[in-house]
């Protein structure tokens, strides 16, 4: 199966071509089958060949293949050799673990997009983009080398474009003005700050190096990286930017909450599970690179608690369910920076995949309460609807739970392995940073659940009385995607509770990717040795802040009614601040966009009376030139004969003189 | 014997007239026929340059140029005659759709 | 004897060609075309390209003048109009600049031809050599003339054919 | 100087004869269509009515010029001429007998021994359609432009087969000089050029069909159609004009004859093998001449019988004969003869 490898972006693009090219003359359910019947035959391809990997003796557990030679280079930067660039597609145990997560979660969200888009038009068009965007996110994560990955960042982009766009005709969000497609557009270009920076780290690296395959990058750097540390920082931080764009991180986080323009299982798959996480991947891909360029990953570590902390607040105040949602998966793509910052590697990528799970889930299971409710997405306008939607209320509170980082459910063992490598890694502060967010990540989840699921139904009457929980085709994904929320966190308990209560280190997850990421050898506090009862001590302490906060939804939300708004009215200029997203929009919009409205516009008035005045100029002068040249066109034949007869005359003298 | 260079000035004045002919008629045939004039003109002078040089190659041209003044009567009579059909005129200076 | 045929020939050319371009009647034009054609036959005659000269007469007078006067017969023309009052410029340039054209080509001739004929050389103007020639070393453009031909056949055809609807 | 007397002589002998000759047919053509016709015809002038001619003449000079009013009166007059003229300088290049010696001197027994003779013929014949044209149009008459360009358009159609069956003669003998063209021709008739000299018995045939047209001759008397246009091109014309239309008729008739002759039938040669003949003398020439005037005079007696004979065709009939019957075939015999020639089957 590792042979294989190549099929598995190539399947759902055979999807693509099918639903693309027949998708308006097939019914909705060979659609359907089509869209998730390649999916699932990626993530079976995924499975062999990642168990085929699994067999292979751990120092040897790579695998490359390549489609043929992409771009032949001459000879490059300092390494004098000839170069190409080749489609490369390698399979290691980084690589495995995405690939599983994008294509596992990937196929329970087409199942269940199946269900949710039953009554929406493009229905074919739906499933196009679909399946070329888990083309792309594969492609990105089997890349072998940075452009290949590029090629799938920009057309995970593209894709996310798209589907954020789908209901191009459609109204978004009242506040800002801004219509489904402007959403998209907002997405693309915020992303394409990101990628201008990527691309300049791209050419930095193969002009230094004269490669972009990561195991070549790796080695050269690890050969002799330290000659260059300038270039390590400044390449780190370029593709940091990049990462940025597409995490959604401060400062260019702005666009993630205005995705959920796009269906909400575009927003369950592409801006939750799969595509926000690329840039935490390709961070943990390039280990080795921020290994050596410690400073790359201060800021990748300021940043990741930034933004986490940031977030968080921003998603207390949203009233609208879905933004909370990506408020929240902003503030968790914080965490996983955060941890790839302080070096824990392993940790980022665990919660990366513990997040899949239950952000899926969140999302899905938003879905459903929106499907149910017939579109409604305003939390203030719901309660009580645990009854109505019973098997939605309960997979939706296990990924609260889980979100929240509550004992044992996977977001738990995923954070707090984030929280102890920041602490023992001597970021005493990010891990303050950090432990104060999971707890408002738990007030603001659980505020969510309680104003949704509980009390009373503050909407319209029949709204209410119409929620109906969803088809089959969504809840069975929801139960899945539950079961691994729950189940996900036990392949990473960490070393110091195995070896306490189980006797061994059973952190298979770590012991898996330990060869794939750089030991972080060099980063600032590693190596200090600290006690097992510290770990636990620590632990207790996030669990202890994660109870807290969901002690304090608890009684603010559902002990209290009108507590919420009291607390408004008294912290007035905080409330208003996170309800207007502390105004970074409009911060843009005054610093950025006007400016550049400005000088557009002067362009313009340039354009429109300088050069299209020239071309005007010239028109006229031809007008007029015509007009008197118009004298001459007789329409008689011997009146051009004479003057064509006259200039052969003047040719004539004009020879026999010379 | 002949001066050459007064056939060849007869050569030069016959085309002249053909010339101040295609200039001042009206009608579309009798501009033909001072066409027809002046590649006689030209004709003449190849003879004669002909006759001068004592080879083949200027009777040769000679050759060619009246073919191809067959070849253009025959299409031009024929433009003439499809003109006439349409517009009921020979006269070039009526034929003027195409003027401004 | 050749030169007072070629004076009496050339005055022949001479009036016959003032006849063409003055006379407003078209077949009249025609007619003094035709003997201009034959005169010039004559002139090759007398310079000795006896082949051309005869060639000239039946092509040109004894087919393309044919040709032309069946269609001036064919439409009925008849006086054509003076010429266009707006010609004023015309009338007055027209003539001063074919004067100069003449004067300047016939100064240009003057000056680079010869002042007498060389012996005739051996076969000039016979069919003989003048067919070998043509049929071999411009074999090429007599057959470039002969699709000429047929393509200026085929659209005088379809130009004047009478279109059946 | 000799030359030019000489010279002289030949043309003014050649052209009394061939007006004596138009006389006699005109006599000839009226009693043998009587012949065919069993009547008599003219037999009170003279002996056989051999004199009608000649008083004819006298009428033809005594009759009104008629010029019609609205005539061109130039053309109208010209016309006639040039009906005459051109028919004559064609017969100039026709060899009506062999090289003779008189008083030590070589004389050809032909007016202008060209060596583009053929064309020369060709350039006359040509010349002859401006009078038929002409003379229809200055008549401003209808009948008389009917008549003139019907006889442009059948002369411009006819000319081709008919020159391109003399091309083919042409290539059998690789000249266009009518005198050499009978000397090649010599021995017996079998060396004649429509027998084994040059296999042209198709192209002698399209040269004879082509030839009547050519003169206007009945089948192919449209231009002068009696029953539609009065008389033609000639319409509008009396006296001695009209005579000489009759006159230019009867001399295209016999170049005609006598091109077909020279090309095809030998021109002035006996027609009999070397060895049979006389040492070359006044005996010889004689025969030979007298060979030449027999021919002619079967040849005109060809036209009379055919004349009185045949129906005559209607216009698109003649067309279609002409563009669609004979020209086809005169391209296909000028092929077949270039294929024989090429291969040295005949040719000289």
């Amino acid at each position: 199966m590792l042979k294989l490898i190549w099929l598995i972006p190539i399947l759902p693009l055979a999807g693509v071509a099918i639903n693309g090219l027949f998708g308006k003359r097939l019914s909705r359910r060979a659609v359907g089958l089509i869209g998730c019947g390649v999916v699932l035959a990626a993530l079976l391809v995924s499975a062999g060949a990642v168990l085929e990997l699994s067999r292979l003796p751990e120092d040897a557990r790579y695998f490359e293949t390549s489609l043929g030679t992409w771009i032949p280079m001459g000879p490059i930067g300092d390494s004098g050799t000839m170069t190409a660039i080749p489609w490369g597609f390698a399979l290691d145990p980084l690589s495995s673990i995405m690939i599983l997560v994008v294509t596992g979660v990937g196929f329970l969200i087409h199942v269940y997009s199946v269900g949710y888009m039953e009554h929406e038009d493009g229905f074919a068009r739906f499933f196009v983009y679909m399946n070329l965007f888990m083309a792309m996110m594969l492609t990105l994560v089997l890349g072998s080398n940075l452009l290949v990955t590029f090629v799938g960042w920009e057309g995970v982009g593209l894709c996310s474009y798209l589907l954020i766009g789908f209901f191009y005709d459609r109204p978004f969000d009242a506040r800002t003005g801004l219509s489904c497609a402007d959403a998209g557009r907002k997405a693309f270009l915020v992303n394409r700050i990101g990628d201008f920076a990527f691309v300049i780290g791209m050419l930095y690296l193969i002009t230094t190096f004269g490669t972009l395959d990561y195991r070549g990058v790796a080695a050269a750097i690890n050969g002799g990286g330290d000659g260059h540390h300038a270039l390590l920082v400044a390449v780190g931080i370029l593709l940091f930017i990049g990462a940025c764009g597409k995490s959604a991180q401060i400062p260019l986080y702005v666009w993630l909450p205005d995705a959920m323009a796009g269906p909400t299982p575009v927003s369950a798959l592409i801006h939750a599970a799969t595509m926000v996480t690329a840039g935490v991947y390709m961070v943990v891909r390039m280990s080795t690179l921020y290994a050596h360029a410690p400073e790359a990953m201060a800021v990748i570590a300021v940043v990741g608690a930034l933004t986490a902390i940031f977030a968080a607040t921003m998603g207390i105040t949203a009233t609208d369910i879905k933004k909370v949602l990506a408020y929240s998966t902003v503030s968790q793509l914080g965490y996983m920076f955060a941890a790839a910052g302080v070096g824990a590697w392993t940790a980022a990528i665990f919660h990366l995949m513990t997040h899949a799970f239950f952000k899926a889930l969140l999302f899905l299971g938003a879905g459903s309460v929106i499907h149910g409710q017939h579109g409604e997405q305003d939390i203030t306008k719901m309660g009580g609807l645990r009854s109505k939607l019973p098997v939605t209320f309960a997979t939706f509170i296990t990924a609260t739970l889980a979100i929240a980082g509550i004992f044992p459910l996977a977001g738990f063992f995923s954070k707090d392995e984030i929280l102890w490598g920041a602490w023992s890694s001597g970021n005493k502060i990010v891990w303050g940073v950090l432990a104060l967010s999971a707890g408002l990540t738990a007030f603001y989840m659980f505020r969510l659940t309680f104003l949704v699921f509980y009390g009373k139904y503050r909407g319209e009457h029949h709204t209410f009385d119409h929620a109906h929980e969803s088809p089959k085709a969504m809840t069975v994904p929801l139960m899945i995607l539950a079961a691994l929320s729950v189940v996900g966190g036990w392949i990473g308990i960490p070393a110091v509770l195995g070896k306490t209560f189980l006797g061994r280190d059973v952190n298979v997850f770590h012991h898996w990717l330990a060869p794939a990421v750089a030991s972080a050898h060099g980063a600032p506090g590693f190596g200090a040795e600290h006690g097992a009862s510290l770990e636990f001590a620590l632990m207790g302490l996030a669990l202890a802040i994660a109870l807290a906060g969901i002690g304090v939804a608890f009684v603010i939300y559902r002990k209290r009614e009108g507590m919420a708004a009291s607390i408004a009215q008294r912290f007035r200029p905080i409330y208003v601040m996170w309800r207007n997203l502390y105004w970074v929009d409009e911060f843009y919009e005054a610093t950025i966009l006007k400016p550049f409205y400005a000088t557009s516009r002067f362009f313009a008035g340039f354009d429109r009376f300088v050069i299209d005045g020239l071309v005007n100029a010239t028109g006229i002068v031809a007008d007029i030139t015509g007009q008197l040249l118009k004298l001459f066109q007789t329409g008689y034949v011997r009146n051009y004969a004479l003057v064509f007869l006259m200039g052969v005359v003047a040719i004539l003298v004009y020879l026999a003189t010379v | 014997m002949i001066d050459p260079r007064l056939v060849l000035v007869l050569s030069a004045v016959l085309l002249s007239l053909g010339v101040v002919g295609v200039l001042t008629r009206r009608g579309a045939i009798s501009i033909l026929m001072c066409v027809e004039l002046m590649l006689n003109a030209g004709n003449l002078a190849f003879i004669t340059f002909a006759r001068i040089n004592g080879g083949p190659e200027a009777q040769i041209f000679v050759f060619f140029v009246m073919t191809l003044a067959a070849a253009e009567a025959a299409a031009g009579l024929a433009i003439v005659i499809a003109l006439f059909r349409l517009r009921g005129t020979t006269d070039v200076d009526e034929i003027n759709l195409l003027k401004w | 004897m050749e030169l007072i045929a070629f004076f009496v020939l050339a005055l022949l050319l001479i009036a016959s060609a003032l006849v063409v371009i003055t006379n407003r009647n078209p077949v009249t034009s025609a007619v003094a075309l035709a003997f201009n054609l034959v005169a010039i036959a004559g002139l090759y005659m007398v310079l000795d390209a006896q082949f051309i000269g005869l060639l000239q007469v039946i092509v040109y007078a004894g087919a393309i003048m044919v040709l032309i006067l069946f269609v001036i017969m064919l439409l009925n023309l008849r006086e054509e109009a003076r010429a266009h009052p707006v010609g004023t410029f015309q009338r007055i340039l027209a003539p001063v600049t074919t004067l100069l054209f003449a004067i300047v080509i016939g100064r240009a001739v003057w000056l680079s031809a010869p002042s007498s004929f060389p012996e005739k050389t051996e076969g000039f103007g016979t069919a003989a050599s003048l067919g070998k020639e043509l049929f071999t070393r411009f074999y090429y453009p007599f057959e470039a003339i002969s699709l000429l031909l047929i393509v200026a056949m085929i659209g005088a055809v379809l130009l004047a054919k009478r279109k059946v609807s | 100087m000799v030359d030019i007397i000489i010279n002289f002589l030949k043309i003014v002998i050649v052209f009394s004869l061939l007006m004596l000759c138009v006389s006699i047919m005109t006599w000839v053509e009226r009693r043998l269509s009587a012949v065919i016709q069993y009547r008599l015809g003219p037999n009170r002038v003279g002996p056989f009515g051999l004199f009608q001619p000649i008083a004819d003449g006298v009428k033809f000079l005594q009759k009104e010029d008629i010029i019609p009013a609205e005539a061109h009166k130039l053309f109208y007059v010209l016309a006639p001429a040039l009906a005459v003229i051109p028919a004559l300088c064609a017969f100039a290049v026709i060899p009506f007998g062999p090289t003779v010696t008189i008083l030590g001197k070589q004389i050809g027994l032909v007016i202008l021994d060209l060596d583009g003779g053929l064309l020369w013929a060709f350039a006359s014949t040509g010349l002859g359609v401006y009078a038929l044209v002409l003379a229809g149009w200055s008549s401003n008459s209808k009948f008389s432009l009917i008549g003139g360009l019907r006889s442009s358009a059948q002369m411009i159609s006819y000319e081709l087969p008919m020159a391109l069956s003399v091309v083919s003669v042409v290539l059998v003998s690789g000249t266009l000089r009518p005198t050499q063209i009978v000397v090649q021709q010599a021995g017996s008739f079998l060396h004649w050029n429509i027998f084994g000299g040059g296999f042209q018995l198709l192209g002698f045939i399209l040269f004879t069909v082509a030839g009547y047209a050519e003169t206007n001759r009945n089948p192919f008397d449209l231009p002068e159609a009696e029953g539609e246009l009065v008389a033609g091109y000639h319409t509008e014309y009396s006296g001695m004009r009209f005579a000489a239309f009759f006159m230019a008729e009867y001399i295209n008739m016999m170049t005609s004859s006598a091109l077909g002759i020279t090309l095809f039938l030998g021109g002035w040669q006996l027609g009999l093998p070397a060895r049979w003949l006389p040492e070359p003398g006044w005996l010889l020439w004689g025969a030979q001449i007298l060979a030449f005037v027999v021919k002619m005079a079967f040849f005109q007696f060809l036209f009379v019988w055919v004349r009185w004979t045949l129906p005559r065709f209607r216009y698109d009939q003649l067309m279609n004969l002409g563009w669609k019957g004979l020209l086809p075939l005169s391209l296909a015999n000028l092929a077949v003869t270039a294929i024989l020639v090429v291969y040295g089957v005949v040719g000289h």
